[in-house]
């Protein structure tokens, strides 16, 4: 059975999702379908990335006689889907299936007592397996699809408070964005399909020159993955949608962002490696998008009043920081000793910045969601001296804060230091716009902190409780990575993001499906 | 909308279009059509019932149809359809295809011939339950749409 | 001012798009076809289907369409949600 | 290049149906009429995955019944853009459903479907 773990990886969400429209009526059950089912996706992730460290690439090609029957015997082109695996995939899998399972789990009491939750926990399944399917795939055409998926599930999920005006609004428009963007890359899929006549991710790879079609091709996938990623351009979409979803499919939501910066990675790494000379260009462009995108994202944080909002600004000023990092190694990816001096790690600060930020931001829009369950409004102003009523919660907003701001030991430190010293190898600009963003961070959220938590407790929120247990024990995960990832950066970096980066810097193993041909 | 002439075309219609539908859906391996477009047609046939009746009648109609589990069991039909080539194969493996089963297992010829319904091995199966979670899942849409319609017309 | 400089955005888009359809190949003269003739060639074998396209849809690229069910699963799903009475509410 | 442009006529049809997508996108204010866009982008590029499949005198791709010029596969058209187009269709179905049931919410909540009026509504 352990062969069949890719497909296994859709088929299991994918089944839970299907299934969880039957419990109608029993709306407890459906809360622990979704988390049981999570859970096992976590599990088989695990193993995925057991697998990938064990065998390098995984190839599963489905509908053949074999797994890993690439191409038909004899026959030199490869015909069927497949799914190739790398660090990478796997890495973006196992914050996928992660986060799923502590959205599910804090929506468990966050969502309790409103209608229609058998279709909440199926969408969430469904956005769980867009997003599985982005990071797996190796066709073209599936990417779509799965992208598709992922744009769906998450935009009927922005609206699901429908008794408010402002959640249709976000979720028209984030569905807006993303099929505009899909169906941009679906062109861009069309064009390299009538170039090459195929739709295999690496078989296309080996065949792209640098022509002007091609160009066009990769400036349009280029293009839509940056809109639907939240680069500065098109980052307004990110701040409603962030804000109007129910805070349990907030992780989820941040990881299918950043499925489509993987897919953003994929192209312009993989796709379009062999067009060496220009790489240094995108990298330049991909660099500078990021010093944007963080910078813009922050100055606009700064005047929010509503909590969950200027969190969704962060996190696009957080984004730049991947796009940076990354680009910084693509400037120099064809440059082998800049690569190795500091290539390498500016991309292992921008790959480790992904799940760190995934995990603290998931971790303060919970708590803003926490906020929210017990206060009922999400403006800084009407708030509190909350800080001794939910002694949990704040303890859990300082460690994410902390983290976000970059203060050491906890794991956005970690990142954000390798990104630093990167990228003032590269350009000094750089590293210190990356810094004052960072202390522009801080500010806001002590502010933040001082409005919710601090000062004389308020008269309307008496009564007020610490958060149900499920919530709470989603929150303190969170803290609790958040702290172990600051604590022990090493482990990490060699486990997880190291491999992923050299799965993304090694091409010539993707385009040969790991040896297999 | 609900006028005798649209009632009488309607009951002479739908009938034949749904027929129609089924047809498109079992004969997909054969011909242009397969499950999406047969249900589509299907569903279509539903969607002129549901337009030329009244409120109350469309609601007695539907409120006891299963729509939600026609749709899940399709969805996991399909699944179920291709997990089986996890025995020995892989995902989607049509495994049925060529094997002589009872059902949809037969032979086909080589080359231009005129057409046998009992082959095709897993993809009539699949056309069937495919087309099953279509015709629900539009069905389905048009109702919510059509409810939401006439229920709220007042209201705005 | 924003519309005039969206109009200017439109037109240099329009003008890229066509430019990538002229230098795109003549219509009707795909230059590789290697894919698709396995397909046509294999169907009939493989898959026992005279329809290719079928054949297609439902075990070569079978994995797309069920991805493909799945986006209908979740618009009807995302309907009904969006679309849902409110009396369940409570908070 | 000059002889291209009749050649190639249904592709400059998929560019100005791509243009015309894009405009009513972006300088419509109705929500409805965005919708009626996005639907116009993906004729347009369903439009162009048929016509990549095009094989100049071709056959369809279905071995029923058919006349018996198809029996070489040189001149049956490609039949991967027509599974591909199958597909993108129904997803475009989906994402138009969706679109219009957050329409019909929004109309119900602030009564109209201007996107700027909405704007100020809101405040």
């Amino acid at each position: 059975m352990i062969e069949h773990l890719p497909a296994l990886m859709i088929a299991v969400p994918l089944f839970g999702a299907f299934v969880s429209p039957l419990f109608k009526k029993k709306q407890n059950i459906v809360a622990i379908w979704a988390i049981l089912i999570t859970a096992v996706t976590v599990g088989l992730s695990l193993l995925l990335m057991y697998q990938v460290r064990l065998n390098g690439v995984i190839v599963y090609v489905f509908g053949a006689d074999k797994p890993t029957l690439v191409l038909p015997s004899g026959y030199k082109v490869p015909i069927r889907i497949m799914f190739e695996i790398d660090g990478i995939g796997a890495f973006m899998a196992i914050s996928a299936t992660l986060m799923s399972f502590v959205g599910a789990l804090y929506s468990y009491s966050h969502v309790e007592g409103e209608s229609g939750l058998e279709k909440y926990y199926a969408l969430l399944l469904l956005l769980e397996v867009g997003i599985l399917g982005m990071v797996l795939t190796g066709d073209l055409f599936n990417l779509f699809v799965f992208l598709e998926i992922a744009g769906i599930a998450g935009s009927a999920l922005v609206g699901f408070r429908n008794y408010r005006g402002e959640a249709s609004e976000a979720g028209i428009k984030y569905l807006i964005v993303s099929s505009v963007a899909s169906l941009m890359v679906l062109f861009a899929v069309g064009i390299l399909y009538g170039e090459y006549g195929n739709l295999n991710l690496a078989y296309i790879s080996r065949q792209v020159s640098f022509n002007t079609l091609d160009m066009i091709a990769f400036g349009l996938l280029f293009a839509s993955f940056a809109m639907k990623c939240g680069a500065v351009p098109m980052h307004y979409w990110v701040p409603d949608a962030y804000t109007e979803v129910p805070a349990g499919i907030n992780p989820a939501l941040l990881v299918s962002t950043y499925a489509s910066l993987y897919a953003l990675f994929r192209v312009s790494f993989t796709l379009f490696a062999n067009i060496s000379i220009s790489l240094a260009r995108v990298g330049w462009i991909m660099s500078v998008l990021g010093v944007l995108t963080m910078f813009i994202g922050v100055t606009m944080a700064l005047v929010q009043k509503d909590v969950k909002r200027l969190m969704s600004y962060h996190a696009i000023s957080q984004t730049g920081y991947m796009l940076l990092g990354v680009g910084v190694g693509l400037t120099v990816l064809h440059d082998p000793k800049a690569l190795a001096e500091f290539g390498r790690t500016a991309m292992a600060g921008g790959i480790f910045h992904i799940i760190n930020h995934i995990i603290y931001k998931s971790l303060l829009l919970m708590t803003a969601g926490a906020l929210f369950y017990v206060t009922g409004t999400r403006n800084l102003n009407e708030m509190g001296g909350l800080a001794r009523k939910m002694p949990i919660t704040t303890l859990c907003f300082i460690v994410g804060a902390a983290a976000i701001s970059g203060l050491p030991p906890f794991n956005g430190f970690a990142s954000k230091f390798l990104i630093y010293e990167s990228s003032y190898r590269l350009n000094p600009l750089l590293a210190v716009f990356a810094m004052v963003t960072s202390i522009l961070t801080l500010a806001s959220f002590v502010k933040v902190f001082a409005s919710a938590f601090l000062g004389p407790p308020l008269e309307k929120f008496e009564n007020v409780r610490e958060v149900p247990k499920p919530m709470i024990v989603a929150m303190v995960i969170l803290a609790l990575l958040c702290i172990l990832f600051g604590l022990f950066p090493d482990v990490v970096l060699d486990k997880l993001v190291y491999p992923a980066v050299d799965a993304l810097i090694n091409v010539a193993q993707y385009q040969s499906w790991g040896g297999l041909a | 909308m609900t006028t005798t002439i649209i009632k009488t075309t309607t009951k002479i219609l739908t009938p034949l279009i749904l027929v129609f539908g089924s047809y498109i859906i079992l004969h997909g391996h054969l011909t242009p059509g397969g499950g999406f477009q047969g249900g589509a047609v299907f569903a279509s046939g539903l969607a002129l019932l549901i337009v030329a009746n009244k409120y109350e009648t469309v609601k007695s109609l539907f409120e006891k149809a299963p729509l939600s589990v026609l749709e899940s069991i399709g969805a996991v039909g399909f699944l179920g359809m291709a997990c089986l080539g996890f025995a020995g194969y892989t995902f989607f493996k049509n495994v049925i295809a060529n094997s002589g089963f009872l059902l949809f297992g037969g032979k086909t010829p080589s080359g231009i011939n005129p057409g046998y319904l009992n082959t095709g091995g897993t993809l009539p199966y699949m056309n069937i339950f495919v087309g099953m979670k279509v015709l629900a899942g539009l069905t389905s849409i048009i109702l919510v749409f059509f409810l939401i319609m006439r229920r709220e017309r007042d209201e705005w | 001012m924003r519309t005039s400089l969206g109009l200017l955005a439109f037109i240099g888009f329009t003008l890229f798009l066509l430019a990538a359809m002229i230098s795109i190949r003549p219509f009707g003269e795909p230059p590789h076809r290697e894919m698709d003739d396995w397909f046509i060639t294999h169907a009939q074998i493989e898959s026992s289907a005279n329809n290719v396209v079928t054949s297609i849809v439902f075990d070569y690229r079978g994995f797309d369409t069920l991805g493909e069910a799945t986006v209908l699963f979740t618009a009807v799903s995302g309907v009904l949600m969006v679309l849902r009475r409110k009396e369940g509410m409570k908070k | 290049m000059n002889g291209n442009i009749w050649v190639n006529f249904p592709f400059i049809v998929v560019a100005l149906l791509l243009a015309l997508g894009f405009y009513t996108i972006g300088f419509k204010r109705n929500l409805i009429k965005v919708v009626i866009g996005i639907e116009i982008l993906e004729g347009a590029v369903n439009l162009f995955l048929v016509a990549l499949g095009y094989v100049r005198g071709g056959y369809a791709p279905i071995y029923t019944l058919a006349p018996s010029e198809a029996a070489n596969p040189q001149n049956m058209v490609l039949p991967t853009p027509q599974a591909l187009t199958l597909t993108s269709i129904v997803i475009g179905v989906a994402v138009s459903a969706l679109m219009l049931a957050f329409a019909v919410n929004i109309y119900k909540h602030y009564g109209t479907l201007d996107v700027t009026k909405i704007r100020r509504l809101r405040g």
